[in-house]
């Protein structure tokens, strides 16, 4: 029995993208997850700038994602010239994370998403699934609140800056936000419940999660890499242990973590960091998870939505506390000079670890980059899960299996353009 | 005083086609009150607002004698054309009037030749009919009208009326081979070759496209008129009407102030000035 | 009534205005002076700016004066005449059509420390906004009530030629209070009964001779003092004599027509309105509309300013210069009898190429 | 009335630009109210088909798939709207136009030879008429608003041309380079985005492309006579709109 399976265009993603299945007597002989995303050569014009124009750039990979990228390469760059930050600025960075995973995450878990548990075309295909819609269009805008308060808008936010940022908000016009931003906590705890009794197809997968993972936080722009596997790698540690390759259906490359017997995909992302962190959750969210009967660690890719909720509220009781702490810090940028070297930093973007390197050259200019997105580290994995599903379901019907595999794909929240700007650093 | 920042409502009346993209519309200004208060002299503007597309000012071209108010509209861009598309019955605002109008005090003792190009005629109307209803014939009045080809020429059937108070000469700049034409061919400064009058004693009132005024003006002076008798309408970019947004300078005139109409001798040194 | 007080009682006048009053006042933001409303303590005693053509910056006073610094890129104007305001809100519907002006119930302005320079400009603004002719209603409710606490410059900007114009450094009509300093005291004047209401009974000190003669020797120091100077009594014919003068060509290379220098002047008044609708401002079941109708600053720089349908009136840009400088030089005079440049010398500070325009004219004045 | 249709398509770009029309948050239920959107695969399973009274396009063409596409959204379209740097003027990526093609994929790929990529990133104005220009990297969601409205209501849309000075001076900020020295395009460069830079006290970097005829020669002198080298004068240009910058510089030639 032959079967052809072909998306020529996956919707509800980030970018452009396609899949193409091919299976005969019963294996499966073709499984390309096509990223045809034009590519943008970021790495390449890269070289050769000022390294104060690095956070404006990078930021315009991800139009979803943008403060990720400026949050790994500021760190970079200010690991290079060795600039220490201090705590207020710290905080800053972390509330502006927040605002992103809260609108990322929204965007995702209500716009993108859930329309597959409800089987419509989009969220506002049906009326029903129009009120959950406006739930997470009020919970996004408030993420984007935050970005506009602390970079002026939520898409490319222009206040981030080597040594801190342009200009800090004073704290009242960040406590202005303190009750609406508990308002959306209440909502968004709630609706992890929601999101937990979602119908939830079976396709358990054994999987190599990674993340950060911080001594007294729940990861977002400092820590180490750790997996379920037993790695725990500092950040220039985990660069070295990954492998990128080509696919020649991909303007994307992949990446895989190298072993003996070659590359063995991995995931990262909110199931990853949620799998690994949990603990670092405050108590009341850890008690909700307990309560919503959701089975730790999260097995199922289909389940991504479960652990994007959870970040959301994260997120919002996050920033109540790094707002109601807020100290205004005497100036908003630390002053330095800089110098030549190179760095890694990885930092959590909304879909997963981020990989900056930077070599910056005497005069402070980019010698050399390499940006891994976390989409193009989820790519093998991606793969390997859909395989995964139609060894189990090679029987199913063409439709079913379409569906089954852009829901898949999408569970990953994949951001295609962020895919398309990676370059090869060995 | 009113506050002539704010619009007033009035409703179409009635429309009247005049040429393939000109239309006369009459208005009736919905509050009585307003109605009653409502007084303009020829020459003098209102800005007709069209809610959400903008503004833009025109001639009033009914005499104040006339039973209604009238505007003669060209589409030329949005406002304009969002005008052209209502129909009786339909609101529009207004705020007016503006603007100095023409000097009828300064024609009493004297002949009076009106000159008109295109559109022009508009603002001149309300002086003719107003001149037509008292048949003031004491003094002699010229009207002429050039017109791009006989399908432009506004007002068209109006003139042979005018022609008991004024004598009337048409011209076109190109006759329509389709059109049966037995008046002049050619541009109105040709015309004003033909027609003979007393440079002395003769008060012109002139609107039309730029260029034709200017070449008006010209030939007029080459004739011995003097500057003072001279009277032209002059269109610029207007957005408030009142002389507050600075859209209308020519050179140091707020054209809706203190204008449309100047004297000529007032602005001589600015007409031929690029991009003044 | 004229009084001396000593300078901390500054302060007490200040909160008997606030009751009343919105106190809009100089102070320091981002390394200039901006104004916006103030406590006493915001004004920044001892500064003194150091201007030249594209560049300002503000040194830390060791001046004793509080009023040492001279007037930065903010005027009156950004309170009077706002950069973006409301005319009115209208609703469109079959039936007809519904405009509610919009209104502002906010407290009145109490300008403190407004130079002459910009009365003058005020003086311009009352005659242009609410002139024999016309009222307008968005002008007049929020200059009405408007209370002006001025002070006479006793330190010239770097950039200022009120002098020469005759617009300064002394405040002559036009105010309620009047503050000249002198060594550590304010001598108070008074120019309405809204002034002398203000002052009564607070603590102060009899006026001498010696005090009017120090106040009186100190504004004419810096009157003398300014570097900057147009011949006056050759406007405006100066500028109409030479509306064609190949110099415009020239400044048309520089010209960034960024409109910086009509956007800091206080007399330029240019506004363009316009209507804007929401989404939700479309009503499409009773093919309605609604929305606000808007007035926001605008200039002879934009090219826009002098578009009609099917044209512009000022396509080049060297047009649009001589557009502003002959309106500021010799157009006003004859629109509202009182001069548009008042000497401020803010169009050439805060033009970004330091085009000066007292440079322009002397430019003007030499052979072709 | 029947509503308009719309798609929104996407080339080389970031996805910002469409997010902006999802980030309308409390106007994107008028939205749906007032427009059938029939087309926008980032946010809808809904295939391409059929014709569209509006075509919204974000991206650039930087692929010969993407000129096949391009055209044939075109012809599908009554009107059709370019959104954001890249759409409008090559974006970010046009930096790429100013170095060889094959350098490029090399230095990003280890096997250039799969990549589809036409040597240039370019406006989508290059290969097919375009009835409006939405500026700025992002847009502006109010410009976005102003847009569709005034499609709808039949009226030109009110975006302004001039300079971001204009605007920033509304603001009452201190101008960055009159006060600081700073290079700051705001005088060339379009207003649009609310003047955040300059409010963040930091020096424009052209996210709206040149204004109306931007004198862009007098600013770099400026700039140049500040102390800025003639290669830091490019870089400045060189951002999301370097390919309009680069095109009034060489039409004022
Ligand atoms: C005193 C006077 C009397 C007139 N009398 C008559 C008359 O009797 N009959 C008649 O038909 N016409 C008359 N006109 C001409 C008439 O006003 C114009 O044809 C009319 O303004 C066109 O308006 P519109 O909105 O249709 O055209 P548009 O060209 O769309 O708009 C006109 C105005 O909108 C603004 N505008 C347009 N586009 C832009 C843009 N891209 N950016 C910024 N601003 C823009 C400009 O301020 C412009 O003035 C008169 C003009 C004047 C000054
Ligand atoms: S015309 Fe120009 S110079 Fe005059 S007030 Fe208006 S903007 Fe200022
Ligand atoms: S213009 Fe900027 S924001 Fe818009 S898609 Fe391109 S890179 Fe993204
Ligand atoms: S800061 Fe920039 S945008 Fe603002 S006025 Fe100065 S040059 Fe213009």
């Amino acid at each position: 029995m032959n079967k052809t399976i072909k998306i020529n265009y996956l919707s509800r993603v980030e970018g452009e993208g396609g899949i193409s299945i091919h299976m005969k007597n019963g294996k499966v002989t073709k499984l390309n997850l096509k990223i045809f995303e034009a590519p943008r050569f970021f790495e390449a014009f890269l070289v050769g700038r000022h390294f104060s124009d690095v956070m404006d750039f990078t930021a315009r990979i991800c139009g979803i994602c943008p403060v990720a990228y400026q949050m790994s390469s500021v760190h970079a760059l200010e690991k290079i010239f060795g600039v220490e930050t201090d705590k207020s600025i710290k905080a800053l960075r972390r509330l502006m994370y927040c605002g992103e995973w809260i609108e990322s995450h929204a965007l995702h878990v209500y716009l993108l998403n859930g329309p597959d548990f409800y089987g419509i075309e989009s969220a506002w295909a049906g009326k029903e699934y129009l009120n959950i819609a406006k739930k997470g269009l009020r919970l996004k805008k408030i993420g984007n609140n935050i970005l506009s308060i602390l970079g002026g808008r939520p898409i490319h936010p222009v206040s981030v800056r080597a040594g801190g940022f342009y200009k800090v908000p004073h704290k009242k016009s960040l406590t202005a936000m303190l009750p609406e931003l508990k308002k959306a906590y209440d909502e968004s705890v709630s609706a992890i419940k929601w999101a937990a009794g979602l119908p939830f197809d079976e396709n358990p997968l054994d999987m190599g999660y990674v993340s950060l993972s911080h001594d007294n936080e729940y990861p977002l722009n400092e820590g180490r890499v750790i997996s379920n596997n037993g790695l725990d790698l500092t950040m220039d540690g985990f660069l070295k242990k990954i492998q990128e390759y080509q696919m020649e259906y991909s303007t994307a490359l992949h990446s895989g973590i190298k072993e003996d017997t070659g590359v063995r995909p991995y995931i990262v992302g909110p199931i990853s960091r949620l799998n690994l962190n949990h603990e670092k959750l405050p108590s009341e969210l850890r008690n909700i998870i307990k309560e919503s009967g959701v089975a730790l660690p999260i097995k199922n890719t289909q389940m991504g939505i479960i652990a994007r909720s959870v970040e959301i509220a994260y997120a919002f009781n996050e920033a109540i506390k790094i707002i109601e702490d807020y100290e205004e810090p005497d100036k908003p940028f630390i002053e330095f000079e800089p110098a030549a070297g190179e760095a890694v930093w990885i930092t959590e973007a909304p879909r997963g670890i981020l990989i900056h390197r930077y070599e910056i050259d005497e005069n402070g200019y980019v010698k050399n980059c390499a940006i891994i997105p976390p989409t193009s580290q989820n790519l093998g994995h991606i793969e390997m899960n859909i395989y995964h599903f139609l060894q189990n379901n090679m029987d199913k019907p063409a439709d079913f299996i379409k569906t089954a595999c852009e829901r898949i794909i999408r569970s990953y929240d994949p951001c295609i353009s962020c895919s398309v700007h990676v370059h090869i650093h060995n | 005083m009113h506050d002539k920042s704010i619009p007033f409502e009035a409703k179409i009346k009635w429309i009247k086609k005049e040429t393939r993209d000109t239309a006369t519309y009459a208005l009736q200004i919905t509050d009585k009150f307003v109605q009653k208060k409502y007084k303009f002299k020829p020459g003098q503007f209102n800005m007709l607002y069209v809610p959400a597309i903008g503004e833009a000012p025109i001639s009033i071209s009914s005499a104040s004698s006339d039973h209604d108010l009238m505007h003669t509209i060209r589409i030329a861009g949005d406002v304009t054309t969002h005008i052209s598309s209502l129909s009786t019955g339909s609101a529009i605002g207004i705020r007016g009037p503006f603007g100095n109008g023409w000097p009828l005090s300064e024609i009493k003792e004297r002949d009076l030749m009106i000159i008109g190009g295109g559109l022009g005629i508009a603002p001149l109307r309300s002086v003719i009919r107003e001149i037509v209803k008292t048949k003031d014939i004491k003094r002699r009045n010229v009207l002429l009208y050039g017109a791009k080809t006989p399908k432009d020429i506004i007002f068209r059937d109006e003139y042979p009326r005018y022609s008991s108070v004024f004598e009337v000469h048409l011209t076109v700049d190109k006759a329509d081979p389709e059109e049966y034409w037995h008046g002049d061919v050619g541009l109105i400064t040709g015309l004003l070759n033909k027609v003979s009058f007393n440079p002395i004693n003769t008060m012109f009132f002139i609107c039309g496209p730029e260029v034709m005024m200017q070449n008006t003006v010209k030939m007029l002076t080459l004739k011995n008129v003097p500057a003072e008798r001279i009277f032209i309408s002059i269109e610029r970019n207007m957005n408030c009407g009142m002389g507050i947004c600075g859209h209308c300078f020519f050179g140091p005139k707020f054209v809706c102030k203190n204008g449309p109409v100047f004297r000529f001798s007032e602005i001589a040194g600015f007409l031929w000035i690029k991009e003044i | 009534m004229i009084i001396k007080i000593q300078k901390y009682n500054l302060s007490h006048i200040f909160d008997r205005l606030k009751s009343s009053h919105k106190l809009i006042g100089p102070k320091i933001e981002n390394n200039a002076i901006i104004l916006s409303e103030i406590e006493f303590h915001d004004i920044p005693a001892g500064y003194r700016d150091q201007q030249s053509p594209g560049c300002y910056k503000l040194k830390q006073g060791e001046n004793a004066e509080v009023f040492s610094f001279s007037p930065g890129p903010d005027s009156f104007k950004r309170f009077l005449h706002p950069p973006f305001a409301e005319i009115f809100r209208f609703e469109k519907s079959k039936k007809g059509i519904t405009i509610s002006p919009s209104n502002s119930d906010e407290k009145p302005f109490a300008f403190i420390g407004i130079r002459a320079c910009d009365i003058s400009a005020m003086k311009l603004y009352d005659r242009v906004f609410s002139g024999e002719h016309i009222r307008d209603k968005t002008y007049e409710s929020l200059r009405k009530n408007c209370f002006i606490m001025a002070v006479n410059c006793i330190y010239p900007g770097d950039n200022c030629f009120c002098q020469s114009i005759g617009t300064g450094p002394e405040v002559k009509d036009y105010f309620d209070i009047v503050i000249t300093e002198i060594r550590d005291s304010f001598i108070l004047e008074t120019g309405t009964v809204a002034g002398e209401r203000l002052l009564t009974g607070l603590q102060q000190d009899r006026v001498n001779d010696n005090d009017m003669k120090e106040r009186n020797e100190s504004i004419q120091r810096c009157g003398k003092a300014m570097k900057k100077a147009i011949k006056f009594d050759e406007l405006p014919w100066l500028i109409y004599r030479n509306l064609e003068h190949p110099r415009w060509a020239e400044i048309e290379k520089r010209d960034l027509e960024c409109g910086n220098c009509t956007q800091v002047c206080p007399t330029c008044f240019c506004n363009s309105s316009y209507d804007l609708v929401s989404l939700s401002g479309v009503l499409k079941k009773s093919e309605g509309l609604s929305g606000v109708r808007i007035r926001a600053w605008d200039s002879c720089f934009s090219k826009n300013f002098a578009r009609v349908h099917g044209g512009n009136f000022r396509p080049s840009r060297k047009a649009r210069y001589r557009q502003w400088m002959s309106h500021k030089l010799a157009y006003t005079f004859e629109q509202f009898g009182l001069p548009g440049c008042v000497g401020c010398g803010r169009c050439i500070t805060w033009c970004p190429v330091g085009i000066d325009i007292t440079h322009e004219l002397e430019a003007l004045r030499n052979a072709r | 009335m029947k509503k308009p249709k719309i798609g929104i398509f996407k080339f080389a770009s970031c996805d910002g630009c469409q997010l902006s029309i999802l980030n309308l948050e409390d106007e994107i239920l008028d939205f749906i109210e007032l427009f059938d959107i029939s087309y926008f695969r980032e946010a809808s399973d809904s295939p391409l088909k059929g014709q569209f009274d509006i075509a919204i396009v974000e991206g650039s063409i930087s692929a010969e798939r993407q000129r096949q596409d391009i055209m044939d959204i075109r012809e599908r379209s009554r009107r059709l709207i370019t959104i954001g740097a890249c759409a409008t003027s090559g974006g970010l990526q046009a930096l790429r136009n100013l170095a060889s093609l094959s350098s490029y994929k090399q230095y990003v790929y280890p096997s250039p030879d799969f990549i589809d990529a036409l040597p240039a990133s370019t406006p989508i104005s290059e290969h097919v008429f375009v009835d409006y220009e939405l500026w700025g990297c992002p847009i502006n969601k109010e410009a976005m608003v102003e847009t569709m409205v005034s499609f709808l209501i039949g009226k030109r849309p009110g975006i302004p041309k001039y300079s971001l000075c204009m605007d920033c001076k509304g603001k009452g900020i201190p101008c960055l380079l009159v006060t600081n020295g700073e290079p700051c395009l705001g005088p060339i460069t379009k207003t649009g985005c609310g003047v955040l830079c300059p409010s963040f006290g930091k020096a424009c970097y052209g996210c709206f492309g040149p204004k109306e005829e931007a004198n862009i020669e007098s600013l770099l002198k400026q700039f140049q006579d500040m102390g800025l080298t003639q290669n830091e004068c490019i870089q400045l240009l060189d951002k999301m709109n370097t390919y309009a910058y680069r095109k009034v510089r060489l039409e004022g030639r």
